[in-house]
């Protein structure tokens, strides 16, 4: 087993999806001849050639839109959005249509696309190349959303993405992408999409959160843990639809909850987990339910002292379970 | 000389079953009409005066491998492809038999897998992507399979169809772009709509020829349908072809059409309507008797009776089944 | 003071300011000749003329678009959105552009544009003419998301709208339109964007919702009232950025709470609500916090039986309420 | 017979300026370089090889009255437009004094509203549709004012060029669409973007007149736009120019061209630099001495070095300040 890094995971998924099913197709801005700005197709277009990884036109609604038609007609594609902030001109295209295919046609169409898009801050890129964008999309029922944190959840769940029978968008962090490193096997497997993962266990207090963020908790939990207090750590992974019954059994057992997102505070996936525990373990809290966000600000500066006052930090998460744990 | 339609390459068997198809559409089209005049389904919108040219292209195709991603005024389009009378009307009365969507969409939200009917929505226009990609996955494939795409000229101003046909010229993809222009999207005329001449002009900007060709005339679009289906088969690339007609009624059953355009304008519309002249044409050309029509509109009249009388007795889909389907995986109660 | 319908009061709104401000201008598709699909800028062509009552081409983004250029220099642009379900091709131009506008150009420039678009279902528009699309928008710091539920609201707010300095998505239910009537002044007047409304007083739980919904919880309470329950009813009115002190007086002075939304529940601005609340009054309520929504499938279908499955209903409020009273 | 910038209606200290300036921003943008290769700055995005095209368009346009919708390397046009030196250094180190967005933004992102350069974001073309709304607001207030919005070659795919270019042909607004093609979208190059021949050949889809033309040739450039922004302002409307460039440096600093381009390439395209056949061109029409010369290079290099310790040296906002200008009344702290 290696130890390979967040993006080396990327590119093994979807080199071993295209080796095993031929359906299995890459398309999106400069993805070809120069492996994506991030390198993460880096390599693919030497091995599978220009029909598979295809450099589109800068137009992201026609990049969703196209890789829905030729998934209609029996392909499995994966299309990347260079940022998660480009989403937005495919926005239709990903919720009027990718979403309700299979519902407006009572399940006579479907619509298994994978939509991969760098997310997330901490890497200068001011407004347009830092934005956690996922709540935009985690009140659409058809599709999913995952998160991963891990170049090993990274694998098994991009696989389990571009197998399966529905749209599923992948945001990967990009600050997470060189420096988050990992044990990943080179066996093929699969993770369920749509269930949360226990990334570390304690009594004292849960923080339920996902991608870069489940690192800065980890990172705070020891350091607690150091001081006799356990935190248990709750990844997501998938932030559309949630996953219930994990975050009903972790705040119930715990009784106090912490969570965390780099996403602005107000209306970010964070309110429904929120939500969801407000609604079913009313009696088992401890403390209120805290939420550690970004400031409700349109997006990430530029210049490092905001970014830094904007950006999620082990620090700004060990203070908020601090605080949490004396409650 | 040889009579037009088979100097188009038509037999006399194809060209009176496009009349027959024609008058089929138009008549299950009024009967829609009248259904929703009094009070028996809720909505219809309708394609009367843009038969010939729905016929005339899915005519040039071949309906049993070509994919078809038509908008919501294709109902001669959708026969052609092979979905019924029936159940077209199951659609109407939105029953749970309705192969479109279960009673889920709209009258006019077409979608049938096995005849290669694409699903639609109402958003206009995100179809032009689509259609590129199953022209893509066609190309991969290598499959000599042609998607066409229809739309409306007020349609073709969205982001999504320049974005789609960009992405079919890059790739030499075989589809044909077929803009259905009746000069109205719903009240706004087309000068206020585009500045060009022809929407078919926009075709050069995507390294593709464009045509612009009389809509009332079933076989003229079926001839340059044909012609760029051939095309895209031999890889040569996408095509756009807009075909100029009018459009007979009011916007949907919702609109009232007197605000925004003159009695006479529409008189004068009606005279161009292509069931009109192709009668004459078949006529003319003796493919089509006087006894013949009239047993042909009786045989139409009790198909679309049948449909009807099935269709309204036809149950709903119950209310929980609205939770089914989501997901490959939901089985509803989730 | 006259009764006038909903949407009588948004062309009465629109028509005052038009005479108010030679600034403001109307743009959208039929909004001209046809007075739109709906009627709620019928007699303005002919009262403004064709320069200030823009027909536009069919093309969403283009309208979003074009009315921030023009409020840029100078301009108080009111775009319609035919349905709110059309609004998609535009979220580009409303979040990437009109939210951070000001921001980005740290106070340079602005964008006062509203955004008025018809939502909601019941009005067997099937699932493309039907949603709320409040919750896509309801993250993004820079954007005001107002959803008025009675003709005095609509016209107090779409004037306030008109006159804000920062962008406002208007949003109207359509199934109110016709069916909800109420006095008006005929008097200029304006309401606060971003606070909310207690539409009833009560002591004994607390209902929060907005829009068409209003009515249904009102009704509701007069029938629970019959049995002595005194239900506290807050109309949100701005569902972004979004009034916590209402929220947060009401849920503490009656410890239960009742969310109520049209939209579909996971991921709804009622996640929100009851995020802050369980932030906030954790040891003042006397019940979970409990929400009635729409179901988690893409949105509403055409057919009756199933429309009616999802819709929201004065009886399916009534329940929930007396669920919650009895707890 | 007259020299070229004559009859293009240029005077010898007009074209001068232009060269002056255009020399200014190519020594802006090589000290940029070298702040970022030594660390000072932590990113470049360039108009190397696209100066001549963007101070052709900028001296054609009223730099008082007009509106100048910018993207990312439109140096030259913006400093054409008032920006200082000084202040495009402040973007560079993203401080507070930055008037573009108080280093709120990445460098490239223009607005500065006292010289009516519009407030740009990344994702590309959105600014096209602004370009029309600004014009149609100077139409409505019947001032004779015209918008210059520019893009890439790349980035007219996108529906937001297509539903803006659209606009303006309807409503014949005062716009000028202006291309600067330098044959890559990062490493995509023209074949993969577009099928069509020219971008300009888009222009007939949206009623308005296209022109492809020389982008390493200033005085054409300005000739062209001059033309465009006579007729705008008789209400003639919109046009689309194309100015062929080639971009001389990698897409930004984060960018490593050799993965997609030879060095051949590169080397062809910089015996075409428009700033060695523009310093050619005022040399041999006697404007530019060669002890000019060394002055001028002299009195940049002074504006250039003052400006990079100002900027060097200038504070950051604050980080509290992060929370400020969300909406008009938003204080900080909210
Ligand atoms: C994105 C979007 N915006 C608005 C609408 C509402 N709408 C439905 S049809 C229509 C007019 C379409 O005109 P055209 O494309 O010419 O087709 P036609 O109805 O004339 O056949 C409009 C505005 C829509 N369905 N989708
Ligand atoms: C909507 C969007 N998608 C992707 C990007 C990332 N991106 C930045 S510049 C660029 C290429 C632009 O090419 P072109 O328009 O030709 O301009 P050039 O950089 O060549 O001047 C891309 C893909 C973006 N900024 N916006
Ligand atoms: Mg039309
Ligand atoms: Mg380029």
């Amino acid at each position: 087993m290696a130890i390979i890094s967040y993006i080396e995971a990327v590119t093994m998924a979807l080199r071993e999806e295209m080796e095993r099913d031929s359906n299995v197709f890459i398309l999106g801005e400069d993805v070809g001849k120069k492996g994506g700005v991030f390198k993460a197709t880096e390599g693919l277009y030497e091995q599978f050639g220009e029909a598979r990884v295809l450099d589109t036109p800068l137009a992201e609604s026609a990049i969703a839109g196209v890789a829905i038609g030729a998934s209609m007609a029996g392909k499995r594609p994966v299309a990347e959005m260079q940022f998660a902030d480009f989403i937005m001109p495919a926005v239709n295209q990903i919720i009027s249509e990718a979403a309700r295919i299979r519902y407006r046609s009572n399940n006579d169409w479907h619509c298994p696309i994978v939509i991969r898009a760098p997310y997330g801050g901490g890497i200068h890129g001011a407004l347009y190349h830092s934005q956690s964008v996922e709540a935009i999309f985690a009140n659409q029922p058809g599709l999913k959303i995952v998160m991963p944190s891990t170049p090993y959840d990274v694998k098994g769940l991009l696989k389990a993405a571009i197998r399966d029978e529905d749209p599923v968008l992948f945001f990967e962090h990009k600050k997470a992408y060189r420096s988050i490193k990992g044990e990943v096997p080179d066996d093929d497997y699969v993770l369920p999409i749509g269930k949360a993962d226990v990334k570390r266990k304690g009594e004292d207090l849960t923080v339920i959160t996902y991608g870069l963020s489940v690192h800065f908790a980890l990172q705070a939990a020891e350091k607690l843990a150091q001081d006799g207090i356990q935190a248990e750590v709750v990844d997501l992974r998938t932030v559309y639809p949630i996953d219930k019954e994990t975050i009903i059994e972790s705040a119930s057992k715990t009784g106090k909850v912490l969570l965390v997102t780099e996403d602005n505070k107000e209306g970010s996936v964070m309110s429904e987990v929120a939500a969801i525990i407000a609604e079913h373990c009313l009696f088992d809290l401890d403390a209120p339910i805290n939420r550690l966000a970004g400031p409700d600000v349109p997006a990430m500066p530029y210049a490092l002292p905001m970014e830094k006052y904007f950006m999620m930090s082990p620090e700004k998460v060990e203070k908020a379970m601090r605080d949490l744990a004396e409650f | 000389m040889d009579q037009k339609h088979k100097q188009a390459g038509l037999t006399d068997e194809t060209v009176i079953q496009m009349y027959e198809m024609m008058l089929l559409t138009r008549r299950l089209d009024e009967r829609m009409w009248l259904l929703n005049r009094s009070g028996k389904i809720p909505f219809v919108v309708s394609g009367q005066g843009q038969e010939a040219a729905q016929i005339g292209a899915a005519f040039a195709l071949n309906r049993d491998e070509d994919y078809l991603l038509p908008y919501y005024r294709d109902f001669g389009a959708v026969l052609a492809f092979g979905m019924t009378v029936k159940e077209l009307m199951l659609s109407a009365f939105a029953k749970a038999e309705d192969p479109n969507s279960g009673g889920r969409q709209m009258p006019g939200h077409f979608g049938q897998r096995k005849n290669r009917i694409v699903t639609g929505s109402s958003p206009v226009t995100t179809q032009v992507p689509h259609a590129a990609g199953i022209a893509l996955a066609a190309k991969m494939d290598q499959k000599p399979i042609v998607s066409l795409v229809t739309f409306g000229e007020g349609s073709s101003n969205q982001g999504d169809f320049h974005e789609g046909a960009n992405f079919a010229g890059v790739h030499q993809l075989p589809v044909i772009f077929l803009c259905e222009n009746n000069q109205y999207a719903i009240s706004v005329p087309y000068t206020k709509q585009v500045a060009a001449k022809n929407i078919s002009d926009r075709a050069v900007g995507y390294g593709m020829p464009g045509f612009t060709i009389d809509g009332n005339d079933p076989i003229a679009v079926y001839q340059c349908v044909k012609n760029a289906a051939d095309r895209a088969r031999r890889g040569e690339g996408p095509t756009l072809i807009e075909t100029i007609t009018c459009r007979l009624t009011p916007h949907t059953s919702d609109d009232d059409d007197r605000a925004y355009r003159t009695a006479d304008e529409v008189k004068k519309a009606k005279e161009l309507d292509p069931l009109l002249s192709f009668r004459t044409y078949v006529k003319e050309a003796g493919l089509l008797t006087e006894e013949r029509e009239q047993q042909l509109e009786q045989e139409i009249l009790h198909i679309i009776n049948e449909a009807t009388d099935y269709a309204e007795q036809a149950p709903y889909a119950s209310p929980e089944s609205s939770l089914q389907h989501v997901y490959a995986d939901t089985k509803g109660g989730e």
